[in-house]
């Protein structure tokens, strides 16, 4: 912990720490993050810590290279430069699902579920490391495979429920609306036991109710399962609402982080959303 | 139990089962009944070689999604390893269903073996960069087996991949003799192991479908990213299904290797790969009760078709093409399901009339 | 909707084999399909039926080639047979697709299912050999034009060749080179995924080797899957220098080394077996190429003797021109064969398989057959034929013996 | 000078193969389907020239064209009636229907020409260089065929590259929908797709039979196999790799067959094409998709 803190130091990020997680290991910590894409610089300098139970945001103009950072975190790219580590581990050349194992899950912008399989399905495959039973109890359908299957069952009825989703277990995943298709998503990623969840535009697509909806169920998760939640998203009602810090990117670097307080008064990040005057004029 | 029968995938399940059960039941009465010819009877056990092979297949190729190109390769090393299990183990194991079925066993592990070595650098690759991969694997092992020569004398059992002939001792009998493939083999095959094999196939593949690791699979198929991102090996996902699809492929094999009294390496070249593969997508991606109907229908087909004597192939494939459009084409779909719905519902016209 | 449709379909193919399967085993006659087969000739009044022969062979796929020359062959000889009254014979083909397991024995059961009571067949070895075996099993006597290999006339007492065996074939090979040509550099190609001509090489190899022959280059293989380019094969005989090359295969590919040679300049004496006949008739191949060729044909289709010059005729009226091959030559002479033999045992359409399988094997014990592919033609207690080897050199595009 | 022949007779029949594989991939590129018909479309070219030339006595050039006019029909009805219906189903779909439509083709050569083997006389008229005496012969037929090699692949860069229906082409291969977007005829663009390629297919026949004379029925099946392995050797899709990856085939074809071994040439051949894909994952000039998450 000690050695931690003095590597928090050299990172100004204090600001962005809720008061309960102050000197607690961060569940996220990223260092000078970048990649390079064929000789172009697509993330760069990107730092960033997230408390155990922070709810933080990541916003910027599309292109800005927001998912390329989540990518990033989550394995699904490799980094030029610098460093990730999930609750203190580093993930340097790990694949994603390795990483997955740190305690990190995610959503996608552009909705990824299993379409042909049910929602309920979908929770099970999120719980797959969780399911305790062997290769050979599977193929021969042993009674630890019964067991097991209830007890997923039920954990991933419980999730469903959480999220309001109960009544949908049965149906086709990618059969259901857009807006519950997002939440199953999360639910999904829930389901991983991580210790943060990214999401990649959760409210795109909804409409003003369910985003309202959505900013509770975001607090709720943090309070229910006591994690972390890192989230992109251009509603800035939400991000403004629910974050309790956020970062700011353009062209792949950050350009300003704090509070929203302060990320909504920095003239670069008005400048950034709404280009400098004399465009304007 | 109502439970089960409310569970989709029990109840599809148990209809396979029962499809299966029943006709071999069937198949054992008529054959009882000495209502088989010599023809029908001939294609007992080829017919359940091909639903293990098309079943096992379709783990990979529906339930997956990879192509392979090679399934006939496992089937190949299967066959031959069972051979040469049978023929050693003749005085070992006097019992011929005993010996057969650790042929098969060996049959399969072999090829699960085999699977596995080549499975490790080869799944790296996708799409069809697999299926070229699988192509030219089993194009090795026919190249391979086709120079392979064992057999047994005086002094015991020697084996070689020579470019000619292997001489053998006074007293010498070849097992496997190169370009003639296996030749003398012991026919131990029967129709009730053949249905035993599609039981066991089915089970396994049934199972693994509705289990954690089939969830995770069908998820692999369905979105590569996503599933790796809820932490699920890819890698070892891939490899599973392969080693399991090569495992039955090889104890199928066993089993065909063992019906003939020869077998040569040319049998499993790029045709039957296709063949299998044909059941497969013909019955239905994914829908295993549709590769057991697929299998048995199209193998059945040109030997039905033989009183068209030189014209049979061409109307095979002709069959094939429109089934395929028949099948799959929307339009086709569109023209056939309103054609369908006009017929019903001169039907259910009546129905409602009497009702009334 | 799909489902319902594809089990429709399903059903109807399913209804449509047992219609198939049902018709075959209660005995449909075989002119169902008159342009394939050769029709019986109604039997006379009170006459036995006529005895029933069935041919496995390839009909269809990439070895039809000799499927179909054998039953042209052989069709020749059941119309001239039923002709002359008397004994008749009702002739089947099935099409075995040259392979080596299923397909040939379900091939085989198909023609049992038809009432078969000798088999004329398979023409294939791979074929012959899972063949063989279901007819030791049923006792149904075989007789195969083209099935060279040792096995398959080992397989059972009730299994006969027309052929000449392949070791045997390499051997007189072997023979007649150190005879002939015995400083001679030799170099072999051979299509090692063959049975047949892997056989032929091997027998000669071992003989070669007795003899003290030259071989200089013995490994120069091709395969069925990368036949298409024998240029290798040529240049390694080429730098090899040899001047004699052995091609222990069929025409087919014959003629492509034939080709190659002649671009390249390579003029060595080629040396061929009976695979090699029908190399003259291709249809666009220069015959010059093949000037000096020498290869061991029991059948010339240019010979003028009476009996060659009718089949020719009659070969060439049915099958649109085409010169008949040893293929062709080998069916007609099965058929003779087991005509004569049935004559002489008195077999015939009333006698149960297994009965024309005994009296046949007793037949073929002490028989002398006199045919287009050789006279005086007897067969050992193996059901190996001896017949004499009939070496020939192509001299201004026809087979002259070799003097 | 030993060494030298066997490359001169590895290019002969890479050349071959690289030209097949140029319309396996331009096919794959566009309509992303693997035609197992393609071998088979060869066949028939080959089998029209020879026609053309031997029945109707008329000159090699002759022969040519009719075989890229019937080619060209065949493979627009071919994509017509077995492929088009088939839009937008799962790739193994159609894959499974062009096998069918081989197997067809096969069995219809069959019927029609018979299954006796004819002898292709070479278009080529040129007396073979010989050079060291002896030692080293170039035939006409490999100039020939490494010249139009290099002149269809050419060709079809520059066709892709520089015209409209080039251009539509390669907008269709990239994202069918968003060409569909921008006001491309996409099911015009692939049936053009299978004209080009059975046109190319033709020449491909006249070609494989002139330096491999043998025609049967099942010419085409094998030399489509390994051309089909050529193609995605040097990257599916990609027109240099395809020719790349045809000649390099051939060679290691021939120099496995000349050093190593002769009987097990195939397992050879094979096996240096997936150590090589192994390497490179898409083949030797393919280019590797980067997934979009």
């Amino acid at each position: 912990m000690n050695e931690y803190s003095r590597k928090m130091v050299k990172v100004p990020t204090v600001n962005l720490l809720r008061e309960q997680d102050m000197g607690k290991l961060p569940v996220l910590d990223v260092r000078n993050l970048g990649i390079d894409f064929g000789g172009l610089t697509a993330v760069d300098g990107f730092s960033i810590t997230v408390g155990p139970t922070e709810i933080s945001g990541l916003i910027g103009p599309n292109g800005a290279g927001k998912t390329t950072i989540f990518n990033l975190l989550t394995g699904v790219y490799q980094p030029t430069r610098g460093s990730v580590l999930i609750n203190g581990i580093d993930i340097k050349g790990m694949p994603t699902h390795k990483v997955n194992k740190l305690g990190i899950a995610r959503t996608f912008q552009n909705i990824r579920l299993f379409s042909d399989m049910s929602a309920l399905d979908n929770v099970k495959v999120g719980m797959h490391n969780e399911i305790k039973c062997s290769f050979l109890a599977s193929l021969l359908h042993l009674p630890s495979y019964y067991r097991a299957e209830a007890t997923a069952n039920q954990k991933a009825m419980e999730l469903l429920d959480f999220m309001g989703l109960a009544d949908v277990a049965d149906v086709k995943a990618g059969s259901l609306p857009y807006g519950v298709q997002r939440r199953l998503e999360i639910v999904r990623a829930l389901a991983t036991n991580p210790s943060i969840i990214l999401l990649d535009e959760p409210a795109a697509g909804m409409n003003p109710s369910e985003t309202t909806e959505l900013m509770h169920q975001i607090r709720r998760i943090r309070d229910t399962f006591h994690i972390a939640i890192f989230l992109i998203e251009h509603d800035m009602n939400l991000v403004m609402n629910v974050c309790e810090a956020i970062a700011v990117v353009n062209y792949g670097k950050i350009i300003a982080k704090g509070t929203p307080e302060e990320v909504r008064n920095n003239p670069a990040v008005i400048e950034a959303y709404l280009g400098r005057e004399e465009d304007d004029a | 139990m109502k439970k089960l029968l409310n569970n989709k995938a029990a109840r599809t399940n148990l209809i396979t089962y029962l499809v299966v059960v029943l006709a071999f039941l069937a198949m054992q009465l008529m054959n009882s009944a000495g209502m088989l010819g010599s023809s029908m009877k001939g294609f007992l056990v080829p017919i359940c070689v091909y639903i293990s092979l098309a079943v096992s297949l379709n783990l990979l190729v529906g339930i997956c999604g990879e192509l392979s190109l090679g399934h006939a390769g496992f089937m190949g090393i299967g066959a031959f390893s069972g051979i040469l299990i049978a023929a050693l183990l003749k005085n070992t194991i006097p019992n011929d269903f005993l010996r057969l079925l650790c042929a098969m066993l060996g049959g399969g592990v072999f090829a699960g073996v085999v699977g596995f070595v080549i499975g490790v650098p080869v799944l790296r690759l996708r799409g069809d960069y697999l299926a070229i991969v699988t192509l030219a694997f089993g194009e090795i092992m026919k190249n391979i087996v086709g120079n392979l020569y064992a057999g047994t004398d005086a002094e015991g059992f020697h084996i070689a991949i020579s470019t000619s002939r292997m001489p053998l001792g006074e007293g010498g009998k070849y097992i496997i003799n190169g370009p003639l493939g296996a030749t003398g083999i012991q026919k131990l095959a029967t129709f009730s192991m053949g249905f035993l094999l599609v039981l066991f196939t089915l089970f396994v593949v049934l199972n693994l479908i509705n289990s954690k690791e089939g969830r995770a699979i069908k998820a692999v198929r369905d979105n590569r990213i996503a599933a790796e991102s809820v932490g699920i090996n890819v890698t070892a996902f891939r490899m599973k299904a392969f080693v399991v699809s090569a495992f039955l492929a090889g104890m199928a094999g066993a089993l065909f290797g063992l019906n003939y009294s020869s077998v040569t390496a040319t049998k499993f070249n790029f045709n039957t790969s296709i063949n299998i593969l044909v059941f497969v997508v013909l019955g239905g991606m994914g829908n295993i009760l549709g590769s057991v109907i697929s299998a048995t229908v199209l193998y059945i087909l040109p030997e039905a078709m033989r009183s068209l004597q030189d014209y049979r192939m061409i109307l095979y494939a002709i069959v094939l093409i429109v089934v395929m459009l028949c099948t799959w084409s929307p339009k086709v779909k569109e023209y056939l399901s309103v054609a369908a719905d006009k017929a019903l519902g001169i039907f259910r016209k009546k129905e409602v009339g009497t009702n009334e | 909707m799909k489902k319902m449709i594809a089990l429709a379909l399903a059903a109807m193919m399913v209804v449509s084999m047992f219609a198939g399967c049902g018709g075959s085993s209660t005995g449909t006659p075989a002119t169902e399909a008159p342009a394939a087969n050769a029709p019986a000739a109604a039997p006379a009044e009170g006459a036995a039926p006529a005895i029933k022969i069935g041919l496995s062979g390839p009909m269809t796929g990439g070895a039809s080639e000799y499927g179909l020359a054998v039953r042209g062959g052989m069709e020749i000889a059941v119309a001239e047979i039923n002709a002359k009254g008397g004994l008749q014979i009702e002739f089947k083909s099935e099409d075995d697709q040259a392979d080596g397991s299923d397909l040939a024995v379900s091939s085989y059961n198909s023609l049992k299912d038809w009432g078969m009571q000798i088999l004329a067949g398979a023409v294939t070895t791979g074929s012959a050999l899972a063949i063989a075996a279901e007819t030791v099993n049923d006792q149904i006597f075989m007789l195969t034009p083209s099935a060279s290999a040792e096995d398959v006339a080992n397989t059972g007492a009730n299994v006969y060749q027309m052929c000449f065996t392949d070791p045997n074939q390499g051997a007189s090979a072997a023979e007649l080179m150190k005879a002939k040509w015995p400083d001679a550099t030799i170099g072999v190609i051979y299509d090692s995924s063959d049975a047949y001509s892997a056989g032929i090489r091997d027998g000669f190899l071992a003989k070669a080797k007795e003899l003290g022959l030259n071989v200089a280059v013995d490994n120069a293989a091709f395969t069925a899957d990368n036949k298409a380019d024998l240029s290798a094969q040529v240049t390694m005989c080429k730098d090899a220098g040899c001047d004699l090359v052995f091609l222990p295969f069929y025409y087919t590919e014959a003629a492509q080394v034939l080709t190659y040679a002649n671009t390249v300049g390579y003029a060595p004496t080629f040396f061929g077996c009976d695979g090699m006949d029908g190399i003259l008739n291709v249809e666009g191949f220069d015959t010059a190429l093949a000037e000096g060729l020498v290869l061991m044909t029991p059948f010339d289709a240019s010979a003028t003797d009476e009996a060659t010059v009718a089949f020719v005729e009659q070969f060439k009226a049915n099958n649109g021109g085409k010169v008949p091959n040893q293929f062709a030559a080998d069916g007609y002479d099965v058929i003779y064969a087991l005509y004569n033999a049935c004559v002489a045992a008195g077999v015939d359409g009333n006698t149960p398989a297994a009965d024309v399988c005994a009296a046949l094997q007793e037949q073929f014990a002490t028989m002398k057959v006199d045919g287009l592919t050789g006279s005086g033609m007897t067969w050992d207690e193996n059901g190996m034929i001896s017949k004499a080897p009939a070496a020939m050199v192509v001299t201004n595009g026809v087979y002259v013996p070799v003097a | 000078m030993r060494i030298l022949q066997y490359l001169i007779n590895g290019i002969s029949i890479g050349s071959v193969y690289a030209i097949i594989a140029l319309g396996y991939t331009m096919v794959y590129g566009i309509a992303k389907m693997l035609n197992f018909a393609h071998g088979d479309v060869i066949m028939v070219g080959a089998y029209i020239s020879f026609c053309v030339t031997s029945y109707l006595g008329l000159p090699a050039w002759a022969g040519v064209l009719a075989a890229v006019a019937v080619c060209t029909v065949l493979g627009v009805v071919i994509e017509g009636l077995a492929y088009k219906p088939l839009r937008g189903t799962p790739s193994l779909a159609v894959l499974i229907t062009a096998i069918g439509v081989s197997y067809f083709l096969q069995n219809a050569a069959q019927l029609i020409w018979s299954s006796s083997p004819k002898n292709f006389s070479s278009i080529v008229t040129m007396k073979p260089i010989s050079m060291a005496g002896g030692k080293l012969v170039i035939t006409g037929e490999v100039l020939l065929t490494v010249a139009a090699c290099i002149l269809v692949m050419v060709g079809l860069t520059l066709f892709t590259g520089k015209t409209r229906t080039g251009k539509a082409m390669r907008a269709v291969s990239e994202d069918r929908d968003a060409a569909q977007l921008m006001g491309i005829n996409v099911n015009r663009t692939i049936s053009l797709t299978f004209a080009i390629g059975s046109a190319l297919a033709a020449i491909a026949g006249v070609l494989l039979c002139s330096t491999v004379p043998t025609l049967q029925p099942t010419t085409g099946s094998m030399p489509g196999i390994r051309a089909f392995t050529a193609a995605v050797f040097g990257g599916i899709g990609s027109i240099p790799g395809a020719m790349l990856g045809g000649i390099l085939l051939g060679i290691i074809e021939t120099f496995s067959k000349a050093y190593l071994s002769t009987q097990f040439s195939d397992a050879i051949v094979f096996s240096v094409l997936i150590i090589i894909l192994l390497v490179k994952p898409a083949g030797l000039l393919g280019r590797q998709m980067q997934e979009k998450v």
